[in-house]
């Protein structure tokens, strides 16, 4: 039987399957972000508390009102998404005739506020949310012994990405999505109502956060902080991926969830910086990104 | 005597649970029993926030010294943090309390008259769970270490503790800090077919690589996990559910005693029912003690505030006996805890069975070990 | 001219503007503009650059914030609609600086504007209209050159059956055998019933396409010449234009 | 969004004469003189800490305000520039000032590498590669073993200026700080204002007609970036000898969004903005510390506050105000 | 022709983007002190062809001269400093800088790349009078004060040229300089054009015939990439495949 650098080929296995999970997630929240960025041009800083807020409303919809996973599942992207929107309408919609910079600013300010309050409010130790009935356990693959849970979030986010972007690439409120976000007055002068569609993308990358949010309520501590450092990667995924390019951001997303997994495995001290060392390289080599179109 | 005490800790970050308001009230509560203002004492407690960060401990602690007229310094957890404040500590020969940090080096290397280390180390808590843990039949070791000199020294210390009970360590993983997917390390350190798996990390690291073993079945496959530093707070984070099996080493728990249980009811009746941490109960006796030495010498000078504490023996209802040594290090028995099985727990916060006290004489680096200059 | 009778001739119009009025921030750009356009009519505004030609029409359109007066279209206020509404009343502009979105297809671009009323021409008239753009469907938008850009911009806001257009200097940057095929176009487009206002600095394609022209001076229209007494009035038109 | 995009930077060209506009020097003297008598009112240790970051917001406005280029990483240049002057004074035991000499050449240098791959790109995906170096940067901080890992460089000696002059004192240590920071200063403005200055400006403005005009852009954007890396080296280097301390917070990302958050709060673009930026940010780090997460909240509510209504910032609405570039 | 007449000239130039062919084995000579010009249907490739000349673009095969120099490999910014200069098709100007620094900063490139940062800005002021003359020149000195951005879009042009010329270039690349412009200017400027010449070599592209007809020494016409004819305007317009493909029948 043949290995790789020391690694029986079944370990390898499962670490890449590991990879695709965390794939999923990065797929998941790279594309709300390249959603957000790609047709409003704003840099949604605040992507990662929104995450975070997926998870707690998760569990206060459990713990306060009793609504299980699988409501929480539905509700929890609408509440927040909700939230996306107030915001959106109230601040974020005042910056479109702005610099980028000043989107950036403006979220990274909500990120710090969401993150404050929910930290006065919960503590920082985290919160327990355990996983559904339906999916606990797990099934041994040969190779590893995978969580059903797991299985799960692959398959959860490989139906939303894929389904989003068929939306966005393939119909027409994606064109005027596109259009809008080069030139928002003359697709206004075309008939077409620039704001509303703008708020309800803003809404829908927001809960598209949630919903990752949600999945990962059960494996991670849900804990104020679970967002913070992770929207720099995420970042990192949608500029590899092409800046607006959706599906640009789920397939590096989803591959760079694989690349990690095998740093961690050859590599481990040096996983946490791999995905930066590949976006540099990437902007050097294709400055657009890996899917991105070159202005 | 005026006395100003400051509580400097993390009041919005990881730590903000297990230390944050809560030491601030085990200190009021330890001025209240000593009756302070009855014996002409008189204490104002301030309080400020470090965020983890050793700048801004050390700043505020500068400031505090220089402008605030505060003369003692208590609590402060992360080591960084904690080490930046002993330094100022030392310039400004003030003195320094502290409960919340776990570097050995605070009565080592970097000892300073000024300091007393009051609740715990990484010596104290590797030692307490590494010789344990070889004691009961877990012998071959893997770890899994956070990415930073924190990771590595709790790593090593418990090598050097588990190697001299007769242990064998086969091998360590590295991970990034802070991390938040442990899977693939966890199976790494599955595959290395050792019988107990040393999380040698803190805070959310350690919480989400318990959550992940359990995922993963790791536990049920029939590994240990043995948490090198874990406060009761992450347990209730992590419910038992999850947590259960768990091995940990505390210097205290709110249901050890009578005596622990009445100061315990006190404190959660302040802080909105959660139970106290054992870094609040060491906040609480170190005030305790030194206020007593503030009495005794009828000054607040740090040489004879400090002399007095050295030599004489401290006695509260949180840690009973207990010594602080010429190093600094305050001295008391240890415990190791397993966390309960779902089943097993009575109620709110019932949490832990008490596996083996450890005395204080053996729970501790020895004196001599550390290399601290004040030791001759 | 009587209230009345200024009534009347707004009922007529298929767009009627009074005294409009127009602020970038603070500078007042538009000091009063008036003029009408009957249903089925082509009209010119002319003038030198920086007299207002542009503003009128982004004005008319809801594109600028602050503005102030009347515009009716078949008898309707537009004022203070946004530019959404104004579109769906159906009038169609398209931009001097063409606007062509570089996200999207050559393809996309043309069928971006929605239907807003039957009667558009079909995809297949627009691409017969303008051979050069079937070859490049499926570029990305702004690969196209400037004059091909240009014709795009004029394509797509055919499909959509607006019968109004304003339409902003349509033929800079292109060759003279495609500015006759526009200036064939208009002519086409008249005969099916369209309303055109045109901006335009090609004196030339002006007068051969339009009924009467109207000249824009620092925010004011200060005359009107028809078409069939253009030749009266070239002194007077050079001395506006400064030819 | 394209078609519209604006940025407000407090417009300091129209009207704006050449050469230095009198209430400029006014202004540089009034604060020289403030500053010379703050330490005997305040604590000088705080007003050393504003100098440090007014110096590390002022090189980035130069970045950002005068550049156009939005540095997302610049704590990378500070937190560098004060592990090397932290290890050069604690480790080889070199007096203050070439220690602080060391860290802003290493800042440069680092500038120079960091600068040569990211002024490659434009806009939003210059600032993500200066913000993924400056992850690289932390990582490597945290791992090396010469920073000494999450404790950082404690302890460091402030030593002996010229190795005869005592810096213990704070107050002896105030007046070397000041005469850094304000040179520092002086220098920001000279570049601002020197032939190199407009052309950066030109560039700024309209990339492709600069290059056009035959101006060698990338080597004049690769030539700011340095300076602004070396300046905000420079801020980092004094300031790990004010508080005796180097440490990952100098190089954490957040600290990036900080001093963003000083240029905007003062304004960008403007000579004196940042400065006042940096006043306000480190007063209220240091007076709200104690209400613990609330800092983070309050702090995010000005980020809000000051995108939604005050965009150009206080120096900038003061010199909307009195017509006169600030 | 002797070598030395000929300032520009290109061999076999070809542009192909992914799979379509802009520019296609064109040859063009430019005589020194002659404005040429570059006429052709939308899309033929005029403007590709001057991007390739003054490598925006980099040539998929084919060679550059100038002044007999093989300037094919040489960057943008390389060539603008040998004297060849272009303006853009869609306006480009410094748009918040004062008219008055627009062309300064022109002027300015005469003292190298001034990367003297230390040196205070006044050395600049030497521009100032010949920045006013050329401003004058282009009929803008009502505006020499304001910001660029906010001009009209033919005065914008107008600042675009002066800027160009403040360079002294020995050769001009002028794309579609009228475009916009309102008749008044577009005799200004072709008077403009006309007296810069008598120094200089100009290539431009341009729609408008008349200033074609009324400019140029000599005309390439370009179709889809090629060259389709050259020669005085005389001869081209009257080329029967001119006529078809770019003239039309309407034009008298
Ligand atoms: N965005 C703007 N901000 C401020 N002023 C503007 C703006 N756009 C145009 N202007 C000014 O408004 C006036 C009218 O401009 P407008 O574009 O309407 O002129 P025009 O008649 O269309 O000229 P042209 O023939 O050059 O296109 C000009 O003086 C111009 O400088
Ligand atoms: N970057 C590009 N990618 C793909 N195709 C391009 C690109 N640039 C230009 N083209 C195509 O090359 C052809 C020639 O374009 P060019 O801009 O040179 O035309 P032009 O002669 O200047 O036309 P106009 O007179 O309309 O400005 C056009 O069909 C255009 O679509
Ligand atoms: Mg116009
Ligand atoms: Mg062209």
């Amino acid at each position: 039987m043949f290995e790789l650098l020391g690694i029986p080929p079944q370990a390898l296995f499962g670490q890449l399957l590991l990879g695709l999970i965390n794939g999923s997630f990065y797929a998941l929240l790279s594309l709300g972000l390249a959603v957000i960025f790609g047709l409003l041009n704003i840099i949604n800083f605040s992507h990662g508390a929104q995450y975070m807020m997926g998870a707690f409303v998760a569990w206060m919809a459990l713990t306060w009102l009793g609504i299980p996973y699988w409501g929480a599942l539905v509700i929890v992207p609408l509440v927040v998404g909700a939230t996306g929107v107030v915001i959106e309408r109230l601040m974020i919609s005042k910056l479109y005739h702005l610099d980028h910079l000043y989107g950036l600013l403006l979220t990274f300010g909500l990120a710090l506020i969401i993150q404050g309050l929910f930290r006065n409010q919960f503590g920082v130790s985290g919160l327990p949310y355990s996983i559904p009935p339906q999916l606990s356990g797990g099934t041994n693959l040969g190779f590893m012994f995978l969580p059903n849970y797991r299985g799960w979030v692959v398959l959860a986010s490989l139906v939303v990405c894929f389904g989003t972007w068929f939306a966005i690439e393939r119909t027409r409120l994606g064109a005027y999505l596109r259009a809008a976000t080069e030139n928002p007055t003359l697709v206004g002068a075309f008939g077409i109502n620039v704001p509303r569609m703008i708020t309800l993308t803003y809404g829908f990358g927001v809960a598209l956060a949630a919903f990752a949010g949600v999945l990962a309520a059960p494996i991670y501590s849900v804990n104020p902080n679970m967002g913070a450092d992770l929207i720099i990667v995420v970042f990192a995924v949608v500029v590899i991926g092409g800046m607006g390019s959706i599906l640009g951001a789920i397939l590096t997303g989803f591959g760079l969830g694989i690349v990690e997994g095998l740093t961690k495995v050859f590599y481990p001290e040096a996983s946490s910086v791999a995905i930066f060392v590949i976006m540099a390289i990437v902007l050097l080599v294709k400055p657009a990104g890996l899917f991105g179109r070159t202005a | 005597i005026d006395i100003k005490l400051g509580v400097l800790n993390d009041r919005s970050g990881i730590y903000a649970d297990l230390s944050g308001e809560g030491s601030v009230v085990a200190a009021r509560m330890a001025i209240e029993d000593f009756e302070a203002a009855a014996k002409g004492i008189n204490v104002e407690v301030i309080s400020a926030d470090h965020q983890n960060k050793p700048d801004v401990a050390s700043t505020i602690a500068r400031q505090w010294y220089d402008e605030e007229g505060v003369d003692v310094i208590v609590d402060v957890p992360t080591s960084s943090a904690a080490l930046a404040v002993n330094e100022i500590t030392r310039e400004k020969g003030k003195i320094f309390l502290n409960s919340g940090a776990a570097s050995t080096d605070l009565t080592g290397a970097q000892c300073a008259p000024g300091t007393a280390h009051w609740t715990y180390d990484t010596y104290a808590l590797a030692n307490g769970t590494g010789k344990a843990m070889v004691d009961n039949g877990y012998k071959n070791w893997y770890f899994l270490t956070a990415d930073y000199a924190f990771g590595h020294s709790l790593e090593e210390n418990t090598t050097a503790v588990v190697e001299a009970a007769g242990g064998k360590v086969l091998g360590s993983v590295r991970h990034p800090f802070p991390g938040t997917d442990f899977s693939s390390f966890l199976l790494q350190a599955q595959a290395s077919g050792a019988d107990v798996i040393g999380l040698a990390n803190a805070g959310g690291d350690t919480v989400n690589s318990i959550k992940q073993a359990a995922e993963f079945g790791i536990t049920q496959a029939g590994q240990a996990l043995a948490g090198l530093l874990i406060f009761i707070t992450d347990v209730h984070a992590l419910g038992l559910e999850t947590a259960q099996g768990l091995v940990l080493t505390e210097a205290f728990y709110w249901d050890l005693n009578d005596d622990t249980r009445a100061w315990s009811e006190r404190f959660s009746e302040e802080m909105g029912g959660s139970k106290p941490t054992m870094v609040h109960a060491g906040v609480y006796s170190a005030v305790l003690h030194y206020l007593k030495g503030v009495e005794a010498t009828n000054s607040k000078e740090t040489d004879a505030v400090m002399g007095w504490m050295k030599s004489n023996p401290s006695s509260d209802p949180v840690f009973g006996e207990g010594e602080l040594r010429a190093d600094g290090r305050h001295i008391h028995d240890m415990y190791l805890f397993q966390v309960k099985a779902p089943s097993e727990s009575t109620g709110d916060w019932d949490y832990y069975k008490l596996l083996a006290t450890i005395p204080a004489e053996i729970a501790f680096r020895p004196l001599e070990d550390g290399g601290c200059a004040l030791v001759e | 001219m009587a209230d009345a009778a200024r009534k009347l001739e707004a009922a007529q119009s298929a767009l009627a503007v009074r005294d409009l009025q127009a602020w970038y921030d603070e500078s007042h750009i538009l000091h009063g503009i008036n003029f009408d356009v009957a249903p089925g009519e082509v009209v010119t505004l002319l003038g030198r650059n920086g007299a207002g030609k542009t503003t009128t029409l982004r004005a008319i359109m809801g594109l600028i914030a602050k503005r102030t007066g009347s515009v009716q279209f078949e008898g309707r206020e537009l004022i203070n609609l946004p530019a959404r509404a104004i579109a769906k009343a159906g009038i169609a502009f398209c931009p001097e600086e063409r606007g062509i979105f570089s996200s999207l297809s050559v393809d996309e671009n043309l069928m971006l504007p929605p239907v807003i009323k039957p009667g558009g021409l079909s995809r297949e008239d627009v691409l017969i209209m303008f051979p050069n753009l079937r070859e490049r469907l499926s570029s990305q938008g702004t690969k196209l050159s400037g004059g091909e850009q240009q014709m795009l911009a004029i394509a797509r806001i055919l499909r959509t059956g607006a019968k109004f257009l304003l339409l902003d200097e349509p033929t800079e940057g292109l060759a003279p055998v495609i500015v006759q095929q526009i200036g064939r176009t208009l002519a086409s487009l008249k005969q099916q019933g369209f309303t055109i206002v045109l901006v335009e600095q090609n004196f030339h394609f002006a007068a051969s396409v339009a009924d009467r022209h109207y000249v824009v001076e620092q925010g004011r229209v200060i005359d009107m010449i028809p078409n069939s007494e253009i030749q009266n009035n070239l002194g007077k038109l050079h001395a506006y234009l400064g030819v | 969004m394209s078609a519209s995009t604006e940025t407000t930077y407090a417009s300091a060209s129209a009207a704006m004469p050449i050469g230095t506009p009198r209430h400029h020097i006014i202004i540089f003297a009034g604060l020289l003189v403030l500053l010379l008598i703050a330490p005997y009112v305040l604590y000088p240790v705080f007003i050393m800490k504003i100098l440090c970051f007014a110096l590390f917001a002022s090189a980035l406005n130069l970045l950002l305000g005068f550049g156009g280029l939005l540095s997302f990483g610049h704590a990378a240049f500070f937190g560098s520039a004060s592990y090397v002057t932290a290890h050069a004074a604690k480790v080889w035991g070199l007096t203050p000032e070439v220690s602080i000499l060391l860290g802003t050449v290493a800042a440069a240098f680092l500038g120079l590498v960091i600068g040569a791959l990211a002024i490659r790109r434009q806009g939003i995906y210059f600032a993500m590669v200066t913000l993924a170096f400056a992850q690289m940067i932390f990582f490597f901080a945290l791992q090396a073993p010469f920073t000494g890992g999450e404790d950082g460089i404690q302890a460091v000696p402030r030593g002996d200026l010229f190795g005869f002059i005592p810096l213990a004192n704070d107050m002896t240590l105030y007046f070397v700080v000041l005469a850094i920071v304000f040179g520092g200063l002086l220098a920001i403005y000279r570049i601002i204002h020197s032939p190199f200055g407009q052309v950066l400006k030109a560039i700024r403005d309209n990339e492709p007609r600069s290059i056009s005009l035959g101006y060698k852009v990338n080597r004049y954007k690769l030539a700011v970036f340095v300076m602004s890396a070396t300046l905000a080296g420079m801020a980092g280097a004094t300031k790990a000898l004010v508080f005796q301390l180097a440490s990952l917070t100098d190089v954490y990302w957040s600290m990036s969004g900080e001093v963003v958050l000083m240029t905007l709060l003062g304004g960008m673009g403007t000579i004196f903005g940042p400065f006042v930026g940096a006043a306000v940010i480190v007063t209220m780090q240091n007076y709200f510390a104690s209400f613990g997460a609330w800092v983070t909240v309050l702090q995010g509510t000005i980020f809000v506050v000051s995108v939604l209504l005050f965009r150009e910032g206080i120096i900038g609405v003061l010199s909307r105000w009195l017509k006169k570039p600030l | 022709m002797s070598a030395s007449d000929t300032i520009l000239s290109a061999r076999g130039l070809t542009k192909r983007f992914s799979g379509f062919t802009a520019v296609n084995g064109v040859d063009l000579d430019i005589e020194r002190g002659t404005i040429h010009a570059l006429i052709g249907p939308n899309g033929a490739g005029k403007t590709t062809c001057f991007n390739l000349l003054t490598k925006f673009l980099q040539p998929s095969a084919g060679s550059i001269a100038f002044n007999g120099r093989d300037i094919t490999g040489l960057a943008p910014a390389a060539i603008a400093r040998l004297g060849v200069v272009r303006s853009f098709q869609i306006s480009a100007v410094f748009p918040r800088m004062s008219v008055l620094e627009n062309v300064r900063i022109a002027l300015q490139r005469r003292r190298g790349d001034s990367f003297d940062f230390w040196r205070n800005q006044k050395v600049l002021n030497a521009y100032d009078e010949e920045a006013r003359e050329r401003v004058e020149e282009v009929g803008l000195t009502e505006f020499i004060g304001e910001m660029a951005g906010e001009l009209s879009y033919g005065r914008k042009r107008a600042l675009e040229i002066a800027t160009t010329l403040a360079l002294e270039p020995e050769m001009l690349l002028l794309d579609e300089p009228m475009a916009g412009m309102a008749q008044e200017d577009v005799s200004r400027i072709s008077a403009l054009i006309r007296r810069i010449a008598a120094k200089r070599t100009i290539l431009m592209v341009e729609h408008n015939l008349s200033v074609v007809a009324d400019l140029s020494d000599k005309i390439t016409v370009l179709a889809r990439g090629e060259v389709l004819a050259e020669g005085p305007y005389e001869t081209v317009s009257k080329d029967p495949r001119v006529v078809e493909a770019y003239i039309g029948a309407g034009h008298g």
